[in-house]
Formats: structure tokens, C-alpha cells, sequence
């Protein structure tokens, strides 16, 4: 393979698939927008399936996303390759349970209806807690369900489990509380795999020097801007979640809060991480073939990952 | 009408009494007789369409209330009413409707024009008709969702790919409904039209479309909402403006007053433009309601 | 034919009906007695029809003022003949009656009117005639004790005008019902009317009685000078 | 109809020529000539609505052959049919369908059922219009997405759940069509009923039904695919089979060919019941065929 | 009043229709010369209209067999009067009309079939006599070589109907159409045609030229002795 470029021709332009504006607002309010040398568009979506069905025609080049997407685009057959990853010291999501329900171990889901969210985060995280509380798919009912609908499965009662995200899990237990609204403990909760997250590219645009080289320079200046995101938490939230998205601060501190700190691992030292997380998918039949994590990483970027973790 | 035993007292305007006559012995009054019934659809006075919806809410605020429905899963209709005012003066509101508008608008316009085209070709000719129909049933049998991606593909996933899935949206009852409405004209007129001789454009002009109008209407009436719900699944694509990108997103983070106000806005979007193309129906098709010999 | 009992069997008064400012009935007053075979004649657009759909009930919506009192039970045949196309001949003739025979009689009434044998056709597969006397059917199958009749016999030839002209007389010798018959035909008015209405501008400009004997053939004097008389008022010379 | 010059010669079964007379010198020719064209609406020969659906299939045949269309987009037909026949044999397409099915006919008949009764209420009364009439506009405004939370919430995530507001969905065309019809109504009719003196529900039976009849079945044509589209949303909550679930795990792993399969399934059902109805439709409004004098 | 010319205007050869098996047309043949005036007159549902519809080329799906042949410049005057329900009186009157003074030729029909000021009604809106006036006028600003007419003056009285014949004959001094008059009034037939054909279960079954000067008082014995035969032919008596 040859190296990665690094120099951006002028005039390189780049399309960013954000998710509800995210990416974009970090990247302009941290301030690493004004020193890319490329012109980044960011075009917002809901959701890792619309993306990738963007990237199959052609209409990006660059996108941030989970940890699922990067498998379901492998699966697919799809070249869009990881160039860089993000790790947090929190979960993702947390298991809460319905309205009188008591979780206090990952063994306790034995039995339980728990949602499923195919093709999202949630797959891998349930998948992986199963594992570690040594149940497979048949020891529980996993319920199929939009990932918009989790709150409300498990509100309503219809299942015994939902694997939420922040803001709905304090919510939830907060405005449940007088109903017997729970939580697997958080003890618990850290026996499961960190949050990760990755900046992924399609083939197309990385075979492209101008844009390969434009790409290496968002990353870096990706991870600067993460790292900002964290060293000036108000600010972040103030632009982001308040005057963006319109939360209230509160809420949008319990999200802040509740994604930890960040870190920015070199992709070689993430291929078995991304291979298990393909093994546990794979093995609960949710996949057509096992697949070689290795493929979906361009390990080029290392480098430059490299420079910026010291 | 008042109706009396054996007599009806029929006056307009001056609600007086007639005279009765007495019932006549001969007459086989069971096997007759009128029941008093109003058949005739009489037309709602100004704003009694908003019966129900101003009902609904009453229901759904007194709920909230007295806490039968927690704001938990749905905001109070007062609730939702601080909430929107907040978003309207803000110019958060304005902002994502105008952008919802034009992309509604836009693709309305456009499909009504081809869901019209389309309806005339294959009402009138027979290759229309065995070109056109196969495809348009298929076109709206499958879901827009499945669309999607040929429609990325081809499209692009800018604004043209969105207003043109509206208008495929659109399309469907305009062209089902003209399309009916055409086949089901009267054939008397069709001869009349022969009789006189004229051509296939005039025939168009003066005898299809007029007979085609009250079809077409009644698609019009579909298709003004069809544009809008079409956008909720269309703005989860490359936006970040519009009532379906702030629906979706309230729904991300669980925010029930916004999705209240959202709810509100179709509501209103609904009310209004059904009101509108029956006002415009009422105003083309005002020679219906004469009646006379 | 027995003569008209004594009574009031329809009463306007003061009726006035106007279209968009048009006033098309003039302060119309008028009695029939029971069983009274009234005929209205008058020039097209005199406001015949509109003064028969008011005496029918069938006008809500038009402006007027006055007083009509009618019987509940009556029947009304329109100017057009006004079949459901949805129905066949003969659940076009039953329509809404609900005598416990009234099939038995919707067939009776066809065949009466010399449509045997087809109760079953579409009326949009009826000749312009033909139409006209399902109409008529459905009328005098439910011997109405009120009959409203717009122009019945206008599509009709000679022979079956005459053979409906009996149908109409045997409904008469049977039930005696109160008749008011639209006709542009002054003959036929003098032929079977008791009384005869001319109408022009919205206004009843002469009210004759009739009195003569029936059978009652053109060529009696009497006929004659009343048909003079009645075609004077439509402003037409009688040799036409 | 053969025309020639001034003469118009005329033979139904006859291909014969009949004599011509010549053009009268004194005939305003220009002003009154009779252009040949044919205005009615000929009815196509059995199959011919195939036309245009068997021509598509043959492009993208011929597009996916010559390498225009890659089937990492859209698989080509040939392919679709390979993978379909495959799902056939080994019962899992037949599995989905019958789920899906299921959902989508009891969704289909409850809609139908109830957009005729809200119909019939606000067609036939003023009170029903002012109750019925704005909610329904108001529910079919809001997109179906946006109602599932509150669909959770009342009736879980089960089948019920699923039908119901497949339902809701197909009542809308039902609705909207129905009342239209009703409205539009000949009011020589109702007129015609009032005078025969006919109770609220013969009228219903016997006027207002067949008289809406048309507006009902264009409503049914549109709510027999709706009943199918309304799936594709529906089968991602908390189901494991159907074509809407069979679709949208396709489009997660990009799996064309299944897609295509799915794609064809919606096409037959479209096709398929558009014909059904349209059979029906042509059946129950025979009488419109017959025109004389 | 012109004589006829010489030739064959309309051409009927062995035409036969039938409706579902129901033969309605049996075996017509029929010679009409250039400007022949002929009146056609038959019992209800004797095929009148079908044979009318026939001869304008209005029955494609009807079957049937024989050759027709006729002049494409014809106007129908259908028994209905056919008003498009959504264009006013004055748009209907001119409607497919593509006279250059189309409007101004519309609006002198409108005023000589007693309709001026009538112009932007609807149609709906008309009595029944008012409609089939327009319909009239409809026809007659056309000028046709060819006027096919059924029954269209048959809601109409006396003194509208003499106006209308007016008109008729107006339309015939200046352009000598050839005319087809369907009508169920024997005297009407006698009065105005130069040929009168008597119809029955589809046939011609009398064919009489009327050979009489106009105008044609009923005094007149030739008139009298001519209606008494028409009248047989159909069946009826004279003094009715
Ligand atoms: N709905 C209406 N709107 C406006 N004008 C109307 C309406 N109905 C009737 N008219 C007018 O009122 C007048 C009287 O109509 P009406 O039908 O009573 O006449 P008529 O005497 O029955 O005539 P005809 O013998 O031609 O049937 C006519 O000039 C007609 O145009
Ligand atoms: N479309 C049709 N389907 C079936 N029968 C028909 C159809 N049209 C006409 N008929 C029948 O053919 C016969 C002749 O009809 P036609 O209209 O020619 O009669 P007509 O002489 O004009 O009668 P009228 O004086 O009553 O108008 C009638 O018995 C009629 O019922
Ligand atoms: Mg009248
Ligand atoms: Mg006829």
C-alpha cells in the first residue's frame, strides 16, 4: 500500500456524514474547523444504514460513526475503511430495567425480554453482555425494535430490559422512580465494553491522494477537537447540545457526563478488539460470514493517530 | 319540515301553520307513510369542522390534567403551547417549517403535474394506458422506504432525491383518483362530444378534465398531506431542517413537548390545506349545485 | 268518475319563489279539493316545476315566503324521468314502497305501462319512452293520495299516451287521489283534467273548470272553445 | 370509422365501402370540419396493463447485462429470480409472506371497515361531520411514524399494535374517498329519495351507498397497497418475520438480490390487487355500461 | 321552401342492430335525398333512437351489420338535451363550434330560442324546456348539411314549439340541410316534413311523401286524410 499523502492540493473538498450534527458542530466550535486546508461539507443523517447507503453512491467520502456500521458496510461488501477510532472510558449505553424489576447482576438477564436493535451499537452491546454473564441468545428473548423505541418498550413494560442511552436512562429513572424504575448496577455496567466510536472513509475517496491527504488532516485535527470537547465541557455543551439541539443543560450535562473521557488508540491495537465484537455477532447468527476485522481498517493512519497521542 | 299525523306544513321562512286536512279513511296509511327524515347533506357552519379536533384537546389537556396521561410519554396541550411559543419567537420554528415548506411544496407542485399527466395519457389512449397504469400500480405498491437507496443512487442525497420521492408520493392519489375519475366520466358526454366534433386536445380541455375535476380534487385533498408525512422518513437524510428533522430528533432525545408541537403543526397543516382545496373544490365545482326540473 | 268531495285537500297561499333575485313564483294562491284532477299548462319557464317541487316539499333551499299545506302522502313524478341508474326497472318501480305485496305490484305496474319482460334491464339500456313510464310506474304503484306529475307523458307517442291516459283513470276510479298534472299539451289537459291552470310568469293567469263528460272527444263544441280559450291565454291561435 | 373527404362511411362488421357524396359546393367546409379522432376510452385487451411493468423489467435486464446498473445497487431481475426461487423452495418466503400477509389483510379489512363507517357518519349527518370530519384529516396528517410511540404506549408492541394502525392507515383512502363520493352525490337522487318517502337506513342502503360506490372502490384501490407499504415500518418493531422485516435486514447488509425479490413481491401484490379490485369494480358498476337515447 | 336535389344524401343499406340478442334494428335500408326533410315517427322504444344513433356513427359497440354512409358535417340533437353540466348556456350553445364569430352566432341562437340574458346560467339551473332550447340552439348555429333531431321539442308547448319550427325553417331556407326529425306528434310530422316514415319494432314499416304546400294548415283535408292514415299506421284511432 503507499503511504498516505500529506499534502492537500487546494480546492480538495470533502463530504462528512455527521449524525445530528455532532461531528460538524465539535469541529466548529472547537475551532478545528478554520485549520483544515480542505473544504469539508458535512451532510446529517439518522441512523448508520442511511449512511451507508450514501456511501454506496458515491455521495460521501468521510463519516463518523459506531462501532456497528463499519461491520454491517463489511458484510455488505462495502470498501469503507476505519481511520481513525475513539474510546471512552464509559458505555455506550446502560441496561435499565422495567417499572419493578430488579437487575443486580449481567447473569440476572437469564430469562428476560431485552430490546435489540439490529445494525445499531445495541447489538454488540447486548450480544457482548450475554457473553459475559455466559447466556447466548436463547437463554433470553431479545426483541427486535427501532432504536427510537427503546424508551418507550421499556416505560411501557412491553419489555423486561432496554439498553438506553443518555439522556432517556436518567430520565427514566428519574420520572419513574415512584414506579420502581431500576438499573443494572454500575458496577455491573463496567464489566462491559467501553464505548468506541469511528471516523470511517470509503475506499474510493482514500485511493484519491488529494482526499486521502485531506482525510489524514481531519483526523488529526478530529482528535484535537474531541479533546477540546472535554477540556472545555460548557462550552461543548452550550454549543452543542443547548443551542444546537436544543436540550436543556441539565440533560446535556448527564450525556456529557456519561460519555467519559476520551482516547484515540492506534487502529493495529484495535483489530482484535473489532474482532471479537465481530465474533459475538457472528456467533449469535446475526451475521452471513464471519468476517476478518483486519479488512476494515486502513492502518496508514496510524501514523498520524500516532503524532497526536503523545 | 314539520311534519304532523297525517299532513306536512312546509314553509320556508315564515314558520306559520298551515291547515291540516283530517286524514282520509281510504288510505292505506301504514304501508305509506312518510317518516320525517332529513336525507339531504347539509353543509357545517363556518368552522364546525373543528369540532372534533377542539374536543380532542380539550380530552387530551383535562388527561394530563388529572395525570390519567403522564407527561412522561405525552405533553400537555398547554405544555406544548409554552414550548411551541418559545420555538416561534426564537425563529427556531420558522426556520424548520420554511424548510419543510419548500421541500413539501415543491414536490407537491411537481407531482400533481406529473400524477395529472400521467392520469390524462393513460385515461385517454390506450399505449398511455398499458404503458403508464402496470407502472404506477407498482410505483405505489412498493414502500417509499425501499426507494430510498435507488433513489440515493441516482438522485444524489441533496434536495432534488427528496423532492423527487415526494412527488412519487404525491404522484399516487393524484394519478389513482384523476385516473378513476376519467374512466368513470360520463359516456354521455363522451358522445356529445363526439357528436360535435372536436379534437382530442379539446376534448381534453373542455370535456375530460371538467368531468375528471371532482377525482382530481378528491386526490388533491390526499395528496396535500401526503407531501408533508413523506418528509419525517425524507428528513432523517442530509438535513438538519424541517418539522421531520426536529420530530426525529425531539424523538432521539425524548423531548415530548417538541413532538407535541410537531403533532400540532401537522394537525394545523392538515386542518388547513383540507380546508383550503375543499374551498378551491367548492369555488370550480359551483355548477353542481343547482337543481332544478 | 266521482265527483270532487268537499274539503281542502291542498292549500297556497301567498307562495312566492325567486332564483338569485329572479322571481319565478308570484304570490301564487291556490285550493285543490280532494280528489280534483287539476292541470297546469304554461309556456317553458313559466314556473310550472318550481311550483309543483314547492307544493312536493322539494325546495328548502330556495328563497320564498307563503304557506303550503299538503298531504304526507304523495307521490311525485319529475320532469326528468329520474331513475336510479343503479337499480333495475323494477327496483326502480318499488323503491321505498313498502306494501307487504309490492313486488307482486312493481310487476303488475310494469306490465301495466307495457314494459313486461324487462324488470330486469338497466335504465340506462331504456328508451327515452321508456324511461318515462318506469317513472310512471313507480307514481301510481303506490296510490298516492297526492299525485304530483311533471310533464309524464312528454316522450310519448300517441297510442301509449293514451293507453297511460287509462292507467292514470284507473288509479283515479280506485283511489280517488288529488292529481296535478304539468302538461305543455292543451289537449290532453281538456282531456282529462276537471280543472285547468294557466300559468305565465310566475303568476296563474286563468282557472277553468273543465265540466265536461268523459269520454270527451276533440270534436265536441265545448272542447273546442275551451281549448280556444286556453290557447288564447298562451298567446297562440288555434290552428296550429 | 373510415373517413374520407366529405363522407363518413360507417360499418361495424362490415368493412364494406358505402357510396360518397360529394362535397356541397355550399357547406362552410373550413369551419365545420370534423376532425377523425377517437375520444372514448377503449378498454385495454386482457393483460395489456403488463405492458409497461414486463418493458421495465426487460430495461433493467438489458441495463444490469451491459454493466449500466451494478448489482451492488440493484441486483439484476435474473439474478432476483435465481435468489426468490431459492427462498421459495426452502419455505422461507412463503413463512414471510404468510406473516406479513396476515398483518397487512386483518390491518386492510379493520381500515376498511372502519374508514366506511366514519364515511357513511359524516357523509350522512352534520353531527358526524363536525366529530368525525377534522379528526380524521388531523390523523392522516400525522405521519404513521410519529404515532407509533403513542402506539406503544396504548397497545404494546404485539400484532395489535401492527394492525391497528395498518388500519388506520388504509382508513384514510377509504375515508376520504368514500366521503367525497357521498358529497358529490346526483342530488336528483336524493331528491328522488326524499320524494318516495324512504327511511335513513333504506337511503343509506339504496342511495347513498351505490351512489359512492365508485369513490369507495378508488379509495380501496389506493388502501390495498397502503395495507402492504404501512409494513415495511411496522416490521421493524419487534417481529422476526415478514417482508417488510425480510426487506429491511436485506437493506442492512446490502443484500440487493433480496431486495429485488422483495421488491417484485410488493410489484405482484400491487398489480395483483389493483386488478382484483378493479375486476370487482367493473363488476358492481356494470350499469354504467348501457347508454342509449 | 326549395325543392329537394338530386342524389342520395344518406344511405342506408340492410341495417340491423340488436342489443344483447334483442334485435332492436331489422334490416333498414333507406334513401335520403340532399335537403329531403324527413320525419320519423314509431311507438316508444320502436327503435327510433337507435336508428338516429345509428345514422350519426354514435353506436361503435352496438351490434349489428349493414352500411351507412353519410355527410361528416352533421349535428345530433340528442333526446336528452346533453348540456355539459360545467359550462354556462352561451359555452354549451358554442361548444366544438369553430366559427371564427363562433361567440357572436352563439349568443343570436341563444336569443332566438327565447333564452337571451340566459347566457351565463348553468345548465342545471334551466327548466326542462329551457334545456332542450338550448340543445336547439346548440344545433342550429352549426348550420349542419346534416341535422339528426330526437324528439326536440318534445318539452315544449304550443307556442314555444311554433317559435322553434320558426327556427327550423329559417335554418332551412338558408343552408337546405338535410333534416331527420324524430317525434311522437303525428300533426308536427305532417306540419313541417317533406317524408314521413312510420317505425315499428324496428322496421319502416310506412313511407309516405307529404307533397303539400307550406304552410300547412290542419283544416287542410289532404293534411287531414294523411294524419288519419300516420295515425292508423300506428295504431290509434283519429279522435283522440
Ligand atoms: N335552480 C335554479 N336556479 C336559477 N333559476 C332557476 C332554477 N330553477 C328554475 N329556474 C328558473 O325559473 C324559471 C321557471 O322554471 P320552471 O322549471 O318552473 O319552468 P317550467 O314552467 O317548468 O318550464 P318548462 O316547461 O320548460 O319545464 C325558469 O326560467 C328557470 O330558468
Ligand atoms: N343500450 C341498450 N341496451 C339494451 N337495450 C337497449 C339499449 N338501447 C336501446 N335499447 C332498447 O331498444 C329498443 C329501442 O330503443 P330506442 O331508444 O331506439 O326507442 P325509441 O323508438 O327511441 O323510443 P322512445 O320513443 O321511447 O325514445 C328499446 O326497447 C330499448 O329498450
Ligand atoms: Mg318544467
Ligand atoms: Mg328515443
Amino acid at each position: 500500500q503507499p503511504a498516505l499523502p500529506t499534502q492537500v492540493p487546494k480546492g480538495t473538498k470533502l463530504v462528512a456524514a455527521d449524525q445530528n450534527e455532532a461531528l460538524q458542530t465539535l469541529m466548529r466550535a472547537s475551532g478545528a474547523q478554520d485549520k483544515l486546508s480542505s473544504t469539508v461539507t458535512y451532510a446529517n443523517f439518522l441512523g448508520g444504514p442511511a449512511i451507508l447507503e450514501a456511501f454506496r453512491a458515491g455521495a460521501l467520502d468521510l463519516a463518523s460513526v459506531g462501532n456497528t456500521p463499519p461491520i454491517q458496510a463489511h458484510a455488505a461488501g462495502e470498501r469503507v475503511l476505519i481511520v481513525a477510532a475513539r474510546v471512552s472510558s464509559e458505555t455506550d449505553y446502560f441496561f435499565a430495567a422495567r417499572p419493578g424489576l430488579k437487575l443486580a447482576t449481567l447473569e440476572d438477564l437469564r430469562g428476560k425480554s431485552i430490546t435489540y436493535g439490529e445494525g445499531t451499537g445495541r447489538q454488540p452491546f447486548v450480544l457482548n453482555a450475554l457473553k459475559l454473564a455466559g447466556l447466548t441468545k436463547k437463554d433470553v428473548k431479545l426483541v427486535p425494535l427501532r432504536a427510537g423505541d427503546f424508551p418507550d418498550a421499556v416505560r411501557t413494560g412491553q419489555v423486561d430490559v432496554a439498553a438506553l442511552n443518555e439522556p432517556h436512562f436518567s430520565r427514566y429513572l428519574a420520572d419513574f422512580a415512584d414506579r420502581g424504575a431500576s438499573a443494572l448496577p454500575s458496577e455491573q455496567n463496567r464489566r462491559l465494553p467501553k464505548s468506541l466510536s469511528y471516523l470511517y472513509a470509503s475506499q474510493k475517496a482514500l485511493d484519491d491522494p488529494a482526499k486521502a491527504a485531506a482525510i489524514r488532516e481531519f483526523v488529526a485535527n478530529w482528535i484535537d477537537a474531541n479533546r477540546w470537547s472535554r477540556s472545555n465541557a460548557d462550552a461543548w455543551i452550550d454549543s452543542y447540545y443547548v443551542k444546537r439541539q436544543n436540550l436543556k443543560p441539565a440533560d446535556a450535562r448527564k450525556i456529557v457526563e456519561s460519555e467519559g473521557d476520551f482516547s484515540f488508540p492506534l487502529l493495529s491495537s484495535l483489530i482484535p478488539k473489532q474482532q471479537s465484537l465481530i465474533d459475538v455477532i457472528f456467533e449469535a447468527g446475526d451475521l452471513p460470514k464471519r468476517l476478518d476485522a483486519r479488512e476494515e481498517f486502513d492502518l496508514r493512519f496510524d501514523d498520524v493517530i500516532g503524532s497526536k497521542t503523545n | 319540515m314539520t311534519d304532523t299525523a297525517g299532513s306536512n306544513v312546509y314553509s320556508p321562512y315564515l314558520p306559520q301553520r298551515g291547515h291540516e286536512s283530517e286524514p282520509r279513511p281510504g288510505a292505506p296509511a301504514g304501508a305509506l307513510a312518510r317518516k320525517p327524515s332529513r336525507l339531504a347533506f347539509g353543509r357545517l357552519p363556518r368552522g364546525g369542522i373543528l369540532f372534533g379536533p377542539v374536543l380532542l384537546i380539550l380530552v387530551w389537556e383535562f388527561a394530563s390534567a388529572i395525570g390519567w396521561l403522564s407527561p412522561k410519554f405525552l405533553a400537555a396541550p398547554s405544555t406544548a403551547l409554552v414550548t411551541g411559543y418559545d420555538l416561534l419567537v426564537s425563529g427556531t420554528l420558522a426556520e424548520h417549517f420554511l424548510a419543510s415548506a419548500k421541500r413539501a411544496y415543491l414536490g407537491l407542485g411537481i407531482g400533481v403535474a406529473i400524477g395529472l399527466a400521467l392520469a390524462l395519457a393513460a385515461g385517454l389512449s390506450r399505449i398511455g394506458e398499458a404503458s403508464i397504469d402496470g407502472l404506477v400500480q407498482i410505483k405505489r405498491a412498493v414502500p417509499t422506504l425501499a426507494l430510498i437507496p435507488l433513489a440515493i443512487l441516482w438522485l444524489g442525497i441533496g434536495e432534488v432525491m427528496k423532492i423527487a420521492l415526494i412527488a412519487s408520493s404525491v404522484m399516487v392519489p393524484i394519478y389513482i383518483n384523476t385516473h378513476a375519475a376519467l374512466r368513470g366520466i360520463d359516456l354521455r358526454h363522451v358522445e356529445l362530444a363526439r357528436s360535435v366534433g372536436i379534437t382530442r386536445s379539446e376534448f381534453l380541455r373542455e370535456v375530460a378534465s371538467p368531468g375528471a375535476l371532482p377525482g382530481f380534487f378528491t386526490g388533491l385533498r390526499l395528496a396535500v398531506t401526503t407531501c408533508w408525512t413523506a418528509l419525517v422518513v425524507l428528513e432523517q437524510i442530509n438535513t438538519s431542517e424541517g418539522i421531520g428533522y426536529l420530530m426525529n430528533r425531539a424523538r432521539d432525545y425524548g423531548q415530548t413537548d417538541i413532538i407535541v408541537v410537531g403533532l400540532a403543526i401537522y394537525a394545523a397543516l392538515g386542518l388547513g390545506s383540507d380546508l383550503a382545496v375543499r374551498f378551491w373544490e367548492r369555488r370550480a365545482l359551483g355548477y353542481r349545485k343547482a337543481l332544478n326540473s | 268518475m266521482p265527483p270532487e268531495r268537499a274539503g281542502t285537500e291542498v292549500r297556497l297561499r301567498g307562495v312566492t319563489r325567486s332564483f338569485s333575485g329572479r322571481t319565478v313564483l308570484r304570490d301564487v294562491t291556490l285550493d285543490f279539493a280532494p280528489g280534483e284532477f287539476v292541470a297546469l299548462i304554461g309556456k317553458s319557464g313559466s314556473g310550472k316545476s318550481t311550483l309543483l317541487r314547492a307544493i312536493a316539499g322539494l325546495d328548502d333551499g330556495v328563497d320564498g315566503s307563503g304557506t303550503i299545506a299538503v298531504p304526507d302522502d304523495r307521490s311525485v313524478l319529475f320532469q326528468d324521468s329520474r331513475l336510479l341508474p343503479w337499480k333495475t326497472v323494477l327496483r326502480n318501480v318499488v323503491f321505498g314502497f313498502r306494501a307487504p305485496d309490492a313486488e307482486a305490484r312493481g310487476r303488475r305496474a310494469i306490465a301495466d305501462v307495457g314494459l313486461a319482460g324487462r324488470e330486469d334491464a338497466w335504465p340506462n339500456a331504456l328508451s327515452g319512452g321508456e324511461q318515462q313510464r318506469v317513472a310512471l310506474a313507480r307514481s301510481l304503484v303506490r296510490q298516492p293520495r297526492l299525485l304530483l306529475a311533471d310533464e309524464p307523458f312528454g316522450a310519448l307517442d300517441a297510442l301509449t299516451r293514451i293507453r297511460m291516459h287509462g292507467l292514470l283513470f284507473d288509479l283515479i276510479r280506485q283511489r280517488r287521489p288529488t292529481v296535478l298534472l304539468v302538461t305543455h299539451d292543451v289537449d290532453e289537459a281538456i282531456k282529462l283534467a276537471d280543472r285547468v291552470l294557466v300559468m305565465d310568469d310566475g303568476r296563474i293567469v286563468l282557472d277553468r273548470h273543465v265540466g265536461l263528460p268523459h269520454p270527451r272527444p276533440k270534436s265536441d263544441a265545448r272542447f273546442e272553445a275551451l281549448r280556444t280559450s286556453l290557447l288564447a291565454a298562451l298567446g297562440v291561435s288555434d290552428d296550429v
